[in-house]
Order: structure tokens, then sequence, then C-alpha cells
């Protein structure tokens, strides 16, 4: 078979990123400052990547790479179709904002750390990468573990209370990499296939098979602990509080979202609708999900620290998006029918967290500010950063047309047209629930005044304006106004055939069998 | 005009406005006088747009200017559709915001107020929200603006930063998020039924087959709920509140825009969504009726017991906004002709209210009523200026409230059946106005101070008081012709394709 | 109509006005008496419950295990006083104080043994379902 | 380190010795194992065998002079380049073949005077990836001893995180 250079893009993904992550820790013992241009470069040419292998996915059609020729089911392969592109752009892009921000803000927190840092980094995005190209299902396993293993180790990364916070990620990750393995291990037991769509082929007899069910069982639960779903997100306040904050960013913005994409592609890949509509296990997703989203809330108001707030924050808003998948399988329409609204609830909310965590790490950056109470003023001094916060936190409540709102209003429609009227007050509850946390930060930022300084009456001595650098600004400040941009990009419906392309594939939305 | 900007585009430009001004401000922030004539550039220009498309709206027999940005779900754009009643309210926000800037310059020169470019910058971003209110075409874009309208105030209102300034701003977004939160079930909910949300003279024809009688009143409960920026009662303690707010905060955005917008939301939910003749179908009018009543006369009680005068105007807002609302729960013509006229002129005859109480703070520092013994004789131009704006509260003529007022009695007779009775309601509240209005009045020229502060002339400075003559003498020349600005036309052309009288 | 409502509404104005320059004190000042007194005590007092309400549910959600505990020791120290001695009585308003104190400081953290107990329920959840749900 | 400074092993000629002679032999097998056999396989096992001559050599002469020998920029070094054998031969196989071939497609490489794509493949699986495979292993393995090993080090990162305490309060 001829391939075009496009359909290599796939493995080169991963490849060149592996490649990238060992070149890293040579270069950095002949010149540390080479780490962060090798690790922009290298993600930068995979974004690139990225975004032919969208669009050839969408012009062309799914890519199937077979590594090393040989055929499936025996050999591992390689499938992109409009979901994993979709994925791996998100992931990419927002690796590379991260890994901008980082320059400056590793220099400074991890001075002695930045080679291993950046390798880390490296086989984190590689791991990331890994998860969504791949068409295996054990492939997907130990991709998982690759970046499981290095968020480990990047967590860690700040010593001390970090350890703690790391080893606890480290037992529940690994319990949940178990069960996914279990799974793996379940499914193999059955069929002798580890190919997904092999799988999704041999299993359809099988589904009334207890083996096979359990299987689904642990599928769900092993990336429910590895996705922060609540009550399983036990883990996540303490991983995100002390990461580094680009770190934070990553892990909240891209890694739960990739166990979603896990979850979502065992679900309709492996599994099929069919399945999933056996058993009410999506309904029970619905409420368990619903519930996270009220205590996720509940929780965030109680926290005093910025980060641990977000971190609370997220498990309220995976919380949205497992809602949103939850009740993928029983809305029909065109538009917020299947997976739409999760799907665009991921994108929206990697640049909302992603912002708001890359913000909280300009508040460390410059005055070691962690607690929201000790942000007096800062609205005048950091005028830029802490805009951007605004403007991510009143995506994150919802005010139109920033992303937040538009992901509310989709999902509002599916859970309207599922009939699931309590979701519609839920999702209501918790955006008055996210107004009442955030506009606690931007009330402090804005509207109180720092110590010493003096109600000023003129505007000429407004006090100094002590901005973080650019190399970090502009990453925060992109992110702002994306959250904006892609609200109204969103809203123009210019991204949904992607989307639509993805419940094709599955046979969910308007392609449901009814 | 016409060949300048091509009718289409008008309403996105009027818009613009604002939003573009609120980006010069920020850019010449440290240069006052630059900055201040940016606000006044932007304001002439969005008034001259607005009020270019008056002659083709009148002329197109209630077609409205429609103009979309791009289309968000399947028959629900985001953009621009000008009728008549739009028009109304976007050319008193857009005029009223003129006068306001001219006058927060004073105001804020004069108390030295802080943070004057964040001022500006978030008064350009309301006026946006407002007249994106007025000008929207459907629910969808009116929630977009609906929400930036909410949160663009904020600042304003906590301006002061004290802790007091504060708690008034957590209490106003409390409020007025959760309202968003309902207005926007009630959007989702109504494009679930129907396919659509845009606003149709007459109501949305399938509303009434799609949905049960049940989940219609649900709805309208909602959408009740959604619009508590009218401050009905009891869903009103925002509003009061919200009074440490800079004076022409006050003025312009809770007498004139952010109230104003709750109450233009339920009328156009009243006629353009439900339909006058659904609305009568479902019993909703008698209801509404009677819960701007309640408000109406609870309001008048509570601003009774005010001393503070800016508290005392904000009851009197609240009363008034239910008076509004009332007359469109008449269901008759007359009735809603009433209330989409008393949108302007309300907001004319308040403005006057607040910007005298503010004229008073700036010079003598005077907020509550028991003190301003005598100020009558200080500030003559001021209190003559309040006094008409009284006299209009009252619906006395000669002033524009004595207008209304005659339309909601008539509304009334119009209406018949039970409502003929609600003249008596407006009659006590009339009689409540003069109660509380009076006495100011009263203790500004005939109390004597204690303190012999000579009756030496000490008024605002011009930048204010321009403004303050402005919206006094229009709104005396809006009694003896209503057509000024168009009004009168404009409710005519909005009224007379709505439809519908029951008797 | 008109001819009820406005005559009377003139002839309000101008008792209004001559009330005052005959009397020099404004008319209806038991209206305005009972609006300051007991109007705006009602109103105040219901805004006050409101509020305390609103404080209260954040002050829950600030910690919401130790919130309920202390919840809990007062009502049970309010039932329980008239019966128990008064030693007790000090004993348990002294477990109050320290729950108080606690509230301020710990925040709920759950440990690593307990996130586990956590997942294997969740585990059992599902897997209950399944096994009862299918046939 | 027991308060003598560097010397806490005791200097034995018999082990000297007997380490000394054991050494090359222990690494010649390591390398049979890597490449030595037909067919998949032996990489990870060889590296391991490899790594253990090392540990055996640092138990013997301390680890100082056991880090000289590996010092740890060559350990970075090797490392990076068992990784760079196993995936570089991969990449060549799309390069040399201009991007027809798959990723780790051996069979592509262009080696068809020589031999048939048969043998290429086996010849690549069995000898070239498995040298990388055996390189990285023995390097991490190393690594990870000598980390264990080496106590001095670990002071010197200093957690300047303040933040922490406060947050564990």
């Amino acid at each position: 078979m001829i391939l075009s250079v496009v359909e290599q893009f796939p493995v080169l993904v991963i490849v060149v990123s592996l490649l990238s992550a060992f070149t890293i820790l040579i270069a950095g013992w002949l010149n540390k400052k080479s780490c962060w241009v090798i690790s922009f470069a290298t993600i930068l040419v995979q974004l690139v990547m990225a975004v032919f292998i969208l669009h050839h996915v969408l012009t062309v059609g799914t890519i199937h790479y077979w590594l090393g020729g040989w055929s499936p089911p025996w050999g591992i392969e390689y499938v992109v179709d409009a979901l994993n592109a979709y994925i791996l752009v998100i992931v990419l892009s927002l690796a590379l904002i991260c890994v901008t921000y980082s320059k400056r803000s590793i220099a400074h927190e991890l001075p002695q750390k930045i080679v291993s840092f950046y390798t880390l980094y490296q086989l984190l995005v590689t791991g990331l990468c890994g998860v969504t190209v791949t068409g295996d299902i054990f492939n997907m396993y130990v991709f998982i573990e690759i970046f499981s293993l290095s968020a480990y180790a990047l967590i860690a990364s700040r010593g001390k209370i970090a350890l703690k916070a790391s080893f606890t990620y480290l037992v529940l990750g690994s319990i949940g990499a178990c069960f996914f393995l279990l799974g793996i291990g379940f499914l193999y037991s059955v069929t002798g296939s580890l190919n997904m769509h092999d799988l999704s082929l041999i299993l359809p007899p099988l589904y009334e098979n207890k083996v096979v069910q359990a299987a689904f069982v642990f599928f769900v639960v092993g990336l429910s602990i590895k996705m922060a779903l609540f009550p399983l997100h036990t883990w996540l306040p303490d991983a995100h509080s002390f990461a580094p904050s680009e770190i934070s960013a990553m892990l909240s913005g891209i890694i739960i979202e990739v166990s979603t994409y896990a979850l979502i592609r065992v679900s309709f890949s492996v599994y099929t609708v069919a399945f999933i509509k056996l058993l009410p296990i999506f309904d029970f997703l619905c409420w368990v999900a619903a519930f996270g989203i009220i205590i996720g809330s509940v929780l965030a108001i109680a926290q005093y620290n910025l980060k641990r707030m977000l971190a609370y924050s997220s498990v309220s808003q995976m919380g949205y998006i497992m809602l949103a998948v939850g009740l993928s399988t029983s809305t029909h329409s065109a538009l917020w029918g299947g997976l739409t609204p999760a799907l665009m609830h991921i994108l929206n909310h990697a640049l909302m967290k992603g912002c708001l965590f890359l913000v909280a790490g300009a508040f460390i950056y410059k005055a070691e500010l962690w607690n929201i109470t000790d942000f007096q003023g800062l609205g005048r001094k950091m005028p830029y950063t802490c805009a951007a916060f605004m403007l991510a936190a009143i995506s994150m409540i919802g005010v139109p047309p920033s992303v937040g709102f538009v992901s509310k209003v989709y999902i509002i429609l599916a859970c309207l047209e599922s009939g699931k009227f309590i979701f519609v007050a839920v999702m209501l509850l918790s955006s008055l629930l996210n107004l009442v946390y955030f506009w606690r930060v931007i009330e402090t930022m804005y509207m109180k005044r720092g110590e010493g300084e003096e109600r000023s009456h003129s505007h000429s001595s407004s006090s100094k304006i002590d901005e973080i650098p650019l190399s970090m600004l502009i990453p925060v400040l992109t992110l702002a106004g994306l959250c904006i941009i892609m609200g109204v990009v969103w809203l123009t419906e210019i991204p949904l055939p992607i989307l639509d392309q993805v419940n094709a594939l599955f046979g969910l939305g308007r392609y449901a069998i009814p | 005009m016409e060949q300048l900007i091509p009718i289409p585009y008008r309403p996105l430009l009027a818009i613009l406005c604002p939003a573009i001004g609120s980006i010069f401000i920020v850019l010449f922030g440290k240069r006052p006088n630059i900055r201040e004539s940016w606000t006044m550039l932007a304001s002439i220009a969005q008034f001259l747009i607005v009020f270019s498309m008056v002659p083709i709206v009148i002329g197109g027999n209630g077609e409205p200017i429609k103009y979309t940005l791009f289309t968000a779900f399947p028959s629900v754009d985001f953009g621009f559709s000008v009728d008549a009643f739009g028009l109304i309210f976007a050319i008193t926000s857009s005029f009223l915001w003129i006068l306001v800037s001219s006058y927060s310059i004073g105001y804020m020169r004069s108390l030295h107020e802080h943070a004057q470019t964040r001022y500006y910058f978030c008064f350009c971003w309301a006026i946006f929200g407002a007249v994106g209110v007025a000008l929207s075409g459907n629910l969808f874009t009116m929630f977009v603006f609906y929400e930036i309208l909410t949160v663009s105030t904020y600042p304003l209102v906590a301006h002061d930063q004290t802790p007091e300034a504060l708690f008034a701003g957590r209490k106003y977004l409390a409020y007025l998020l959760t309202a968003g939160g309902f207005f926007l079930a009630a959007v989702v909910i109504t494009y679930y039924f129907t396919g659509t949300t845009d606003f149709v003279t007459g109501g949305i024809p399938n509303l009434a087959s799609e949905a049960s009688r049940t989940a219609l009143m649900a709805l309208f409960a909602l959408f009740l709920l959604g619009f508590m920026k009218a401050a009905w009662m009891p869903f009103h303690s925002w509003l009061p509140t919200a009074m440490v707010a800079p004076t022409p905060v006050s003025a312009l955005l809770h007498a004139v825009a952010v109230v104003k917008a709750g109450v233009f939301g339920i009328v156009r939910v009243v006629c353009y969504i439900y339909g006058v003749d659904l609305m009568h179908g479902l019993g909703l009018g008698l209801v509404l009726a009677c819960l701007a009543t309640f408000t109406i006369i609870v309001a008048n009680l509570f601003a009774l017991a005010q001393d503070n005068l800016k508290r005392r105007l904000a009851y009197s807002t609240i009363n008034q906004l239910s008076l509004i609302i009332f007359g469109v729960a008449l269901l008759s013509p007359e009735g809603i002709e009433g209330a989409m006229m008393h949108i302007p002129f309300h907001g004319f005859m308040k403005i006057t209210l607040f910007m005298c109480a503010g004229a008073i703070i700036v010079v003598s520092g005077k907020k509550n009523i028991s003190e301003m013994a005598g100020i009558g004789k200080e500030m003559p131009v001021t209190m003559i200026a309040f006094t008409i704006g009284a006299l209009g509260m009252c619906a006395l003529p000669p002033t524009a409230g004595y207008i209304t007022h005659h339309f909601f009695v008539h509304g009334c007779e119009e209406a018949g059946g039970t409502m003929s009775f609600f003249p008596y309601v407006l009659l006590i509240a009339a009689i409540l106005d003069v109660m509380y209005f009076f006495p100011i009045i009263y203790t500004a020229f005939f109390a004597k101070s204690e303190g012999s502060s000579g009756s030496k002339i000490n008024e605002a400075p011009l930048f204010m008081l321009v403004p303050i003559a402005i919206t006094a003498t229009v709104s005396i020349i809006f009694f003896f012709y209503p057509d000024l600005f168009h009004i009168s036309e404009l409710v005519e052309t909005a009224v007379s394709s709505l439809g519908g009288v029951h008797p | 109509m008109i001819l009820i409502d406005e005559p009377l509404m003139y002839a309000f104005v101008a008792f209004w006005i001559i009330w005052v320059a005959v009397r020099r004190k404004e008319p209806g000042r038991w209206l305005i008496k009972f609006c300051e007194g007991p109007l705006m005590t009602f109103a105040r007092f219901i805004d006050f419950y409101v509020m305390r309400m609103a404080g209260f549910f954040v002050w829950v959600s600030k910690n919401p295990m130790v919130a309920l505990r202390i919840k809990e020791k007062e009502v049970r120290l309010k039932v329980e006083k008239p019966v128990i001695t008064p030693k007790k009585a000090e004993e348990y308003e002294r477990g109050l104080e320290e729950v108080r104190i606690r509230y301020t400081k710990e925040l709920p953290r759950l440990s690593l043994g307990a996130s586990i107990l956590l997942i294997l329920l969740f585990f059992l959840v599902y897997l209950a379902m399944y096994l009862l749900t299918v046939h | 380190m027991n308060g003598k400074k560097g010397k806490i092993w005791e200097e034995n000629v018999i082990i000297e010795t007997i380490t000394r002679l054991m050494v090359p032999f222990i690494q010649i097998y390591a390398l049979y194992v890597m490449v030595g056999t037909e067919g998949a396989g032996g990489g990870f096992q060889g590296g391991v065998v490899f790594a253990a001559s090392i540990v055996l050599f640092t138990v013997t002469f301390g680890i100082s002079k056991g880090r000289k020998r590996l010092p740890e920029s060559w350990n970075a070094a090797l490392n990076s380049l068992g990784l760079y054998l196993y995936a570089g031969v991969g990449l060549l196989c799309i390069v040399l073949s201009l991007g027809a071939a798959q990723y780790l497609n051996y069979a592509a490489l262009p080696l068809s005077q020589i031999m048939s794509p048969a043998h290429t493949r086996a010849l690549m699986i069995s000898d070239v990836v498995e040298v990388g495979i055996g390189l990285t292993v023995m390097s991490i393995f190393a690594s990870i001893f000598f980390d264990l090993a080496w106590k001095g080090e670990g002071k010197k990162n200093k957690d300047k995180n303040k933040g922490d305490k406060e947050v564990q309060e």
C-alpha cells in the first residue's frame, strides 16, 4: 500500500516526540538553555503535523497506519479518525502554549531540574499523543502508563509536599491502570484480539457474556479514576495544586481529558452504542456526573488556595463532560446530539482551565501568592494577567459569548432533549456556584485595595505595573482571548462538522439507529 | 447618511460605537480630556446612527431592519432586527448616554473619584449591552447582551470599593446572574418547544400548540424570574442596595439601561414571544397585573420610609417599572402603548431626579432628605428640575408622566372586565407618589434651614447643570409634543401590528 | 373612568398643599410612621433571614463535614440541656468549642486508604448494577 | 557515610581480582545474550546483565570509581543512543523508502542486493533493535543503581516551595 506523507504523520508525531525527549536529555548536558528550544520546536512540528492530520481526516478519511507493515489484528494499528485528530490538535495546542509559558517559569521555579523537566514533559506529550492516535487497546494502556509516569514525576518535581501528592496520585493512578489492564485481559481472554476495530467486530455476539460486561466495568472504573470523576477524584486536588503551574494546566486541561477520550474510545469503538443501550450504565454516569458537578463546585468554594480551588473546579468540569457523554446515547439532534457537547467542552475546558492555572502560576512566579486573600490590588499591578483571569473566569461562569456559555447551552439542550430536566437545574445551579467562587477572586483582585495602597485620587498615581515576562504573558493572553473567540466560533458552527463526523463514526446523534 | 452607511449595517455600527469607544478610552487612560472626549464622541455617534434608523422603520410600516452576524443554531441567528419598539429603548439609552457622559465628567472630576478610566470603560460596555438588548432580533441575542450588561455594570456598582459597595456589588451580581440562569433556561426551553427564538409580532405562532398549558405557565414564570432586572417585588432588593454606586451610574443604569432592559424584556416576551392573545388565553395578563400592582403599592410604601434621597428614588423606580409591566399586563393596545411610551418618558424624568440628587451631593455632600432644608434657594435650577421630575412621577401635568398615566387609565378601560377596577390602584399609587415627592420639594423650597447658610446661589458645575436642564425640559416638551424623537410615532407603529383587544 | 380618577388626584394634590400651608405639617403622618416603623422592620427582618440563610449555606460549604458536626452538637446541646447535669452540659459545650476550632483549621481531605475504599465501593456499585440488571 | 569520607568498603585483594576477571566475561556474555542468538528477544536481558557487570564493578571499587567509568553524561548519552538506534532504524524505513513504507517496516530497507526482505527484517530486529534496547536498559539500570547509591547529591535540590507549608495547614 502506498502511503501519502500525511499518512505517516500519526506515527511521526509520536516518534519525533520520543526522540526529542532523549535528545533533550543529551542536549541538557551541553547547554541547559537548548532544552526549551528543542521541546518548543518539537511540539510546534507535532502541532503542524496534527493540523495536517486533521485536515487529511476531514477531507480524505480515516487514516489507518500499520506499524511495521504488519496488518491488524496481528500488528499494532494506528487509527486516526475525526475524534482522534480533533483531540490531538487540542492536546498539542495546549502543550505548545504550556511549553512557551514554562520557559521563564521553570527557570525560576525549578532551576536545578530544567533538563529532567523538559525530558519528562516531552515524554508526557508523547504519551498523550500515543493514547490519542493508537487503535490498539493494549498500546493505549502502554501510552497511558507513559504519560501517567511522566505526570507522577513532574508533579513530584517540586519536592516536599508535592512528593506526597505525587505518591497519592501514583497509587490511585496505578490502581486505575490496573483496572484498565484487567479489562484488556478479560477481553483478550474472550476474543483473543487487542485491536479495537477487530474487537468491535468480534464482541457483538458476546455482549451477553458476563466477562465482556465485567471488562466494561473495569474500563469504566479504571478510567474514572484517571479522569478524576467524582467520587474518585481524591488524588486530583493535591496533585493539581502542588505541581508546577504549567503541569497543573496540562493535568487539568489535557491529561484528564485524554482519559475521558480513552473512555469514549473504549465505549464507542471497542464496545458500541448497542452495548451501552443494553445497560443503564450511562444513566448512572449521568447521575454521578451531576453529583460531581455540584459537590466539586461546593468544595471549590471552601478553598482559599487558588490552585486548589481550580482543582476542585476541574472535578466539577469533568462532571460537565461526563454528563454530556452520558447523555450522548439518548440525544438525536443534528446539533447538540451525540458526543458534540462533550467534545466541545473538552476543548473549552482545556482553554479555560489552562488559562486559569497559568494565571495562578503567574501570581506564584511574581510574588509567591497562593491564597486568594493575598490578591488585593493585583488588578492594578498585573493588569493583563488579571484581565486574562477575568475572561477565563467569566467563561467558567458561562457569560456569553464565551466558550463556557456555549458548552452550557449545548449541554442544557442535550438534557432537555433526553428529558432529564433535573440536570438542567444542576447546570444552572452549578454556574451560580461557579460565580460564587470565581467572583470572590475577581473581587479581591480588582476591588480590594492592597496594603499601603492609598485610594489614589488621580489617575497619575496609579501603582506601578509589574507584569510577568512576555513569554509567559503571551500564552496566558492567547488562551484568554481564545476563551472568547472560540465561543463565537462555536456559535458560528464552523467547527461543528468535525464533531458531526465523530457522531457519524459512532452512530450517535442524528446518525443513531432509532 | 444613506450613502454613508448602508442601512443593514446600521444596527451593528450602533452597537460597535461604544465598543470602539471603550478601546480608545483605555488607550488614552492617562489623559483625561482626550479620554472623555472619546466617550462623548462615541455617544453622539451612536445616537446619530440609532436615530437615523427611525425614518426607515417608520417608513417601512413595521418592517424591521435585519442584520445577521451568524447563525448559532438552526433558525437562531445571532443578529439584530430593529423594530419600532426596540428603537424606542435604543433612542432613550443612547440619547441619555450623551447627557450622562457630560454629567459624569462634571461629577467624577468634582468628587476626584478614583479609577475613572475603568469607570468610563465599563460605562461604554454597559451601553453596549443595553443598546444590544434593544436592537437584538431574538431571545438568544438578547440574552447575550443581557448578560454583558450585567457583568459590565458590576464594576460600576462596586466602584467605591468600600465594604458596603462590595457587598452591594455582590448582591447585584448574585441577583442578576441568577436571573440570567433562569433567563437562559427559559430561552432554551422556548427554543426546544418552538424551534425558534425570534421575536414575532403577535407571538411565536406554534408556541401554544407545542407546549401544554402548564408548561407555558412555568415557562412564563421562568421568564419573569429571568427578568429580575425589572426589580419586581419580592426580587427588588438589589436595586436600592446598588444605590451606593456613583450617581451617574444610578442615573443611567438604574433608571434607564439596566432596569429598563428587564422591563423591555418582559414587554418583548409578552408581545413578541407569547403574543397578546395567548397571554390572554392563559390568563397570565391578570397574574402579571396583580404582581405589578403589588409591587407598585409596596414599593411606594417603602419609598415613604426612606430618608436617603437616592434610596427613595430607587423605590420610586421600582414602582414606575412595575407601572410599565402593569401597562403591558393590561393586554390592550392603549395599555401597551402607555407601557412602551413610559420607557423613554420615565427614563427622562427619573434621570433628571437622579442627576439632581447627584448635583446636591457634589455641591453640599447631603444625601438625606432631612438635611436638605432650604436647598432650593441655594440651587434653584437643580431644584426646579427636580420639581419637574417629581411632578412627572406623580403623573401631574405639565409633564410626560401625565400622558402615560392617561394611557394606562384608558388601557384599563379598554381591557374591561376585572381590569376596569385597576385605575383605583393607579390612583392610590399616584397619591402615595405625591406623599413622598412633595415633602422633598416642600423641604427644599419652604423649610427653613437650621444653619443660616444664607441663600447664596451655589450651583453644580455646568457640565452637570446643562444635562439636568435638558432632561427636565424634554420631560416637559413630551407633555406638549409626545412625538419628540418620533417616540409616539414609533409607539403607534409598534402597537398597530400587535393587535388584540380583549374585552 | 377618567372622570373619577383624575379629579380625585388633583383633589388630593390640592388637599396636600392646603394642609401643608395651613398646618405647616405633612398630612398622613400615621402612614409614614407605619412605613418607617413596622413595615421597614418587617422588611429588614425578611432580608436579614434571607441573608443569614445564604450565609449559612456558604458556611456549610466551606467545611461540610465539620459544619454538620457542629450543627449536630448544637442541636443536641439544646435538646438535652434541660435534662442533663450542669457539669455534663459544660462538657458538651467544651466539645462544641473544640469542633468549632477544628472548623477553621481542618479542611476536608481524604486519606489514601479512604480513596481506595471509595474506588472499591464505586466498582462494586457498577458491578452490582451489571449483575442485577442483565436478565 | 559512617563518618569516614568516601570509603566504606574494605580493600580486598581477592574480590578485586576476581571482579577484574569477571567483568569482561560478564560483558561478553551480555553481548551474546543481546545479539548472539538468532531471532528476536534478549535485548532487555542482555542489558540487565551488562548493567550487572557495572554494579559489580562499583560494589567492588567504590562508587566514585564506578561513576568515573560510567559518567552521568555518558549514561544519558547511552540511554538516548539506544533509543536512537531503535527509533532511528524505524524512521530509516520511512526515509529510505521515501515515505512508501511504514515505520518499523524493516523489509523496506534497501538491502535487497545483499539479502532478502525477510532476512533484513530478522537482522534488524535481532541485532540492531536489540542492541538499542540493550543499551537503554543497561544505562537505565546503571543510573537507577547510582541514584540509589549516590547519596550526597540529593541535598542540592533546594525546594523553595513556601506555598506548600501554607497549603498543608
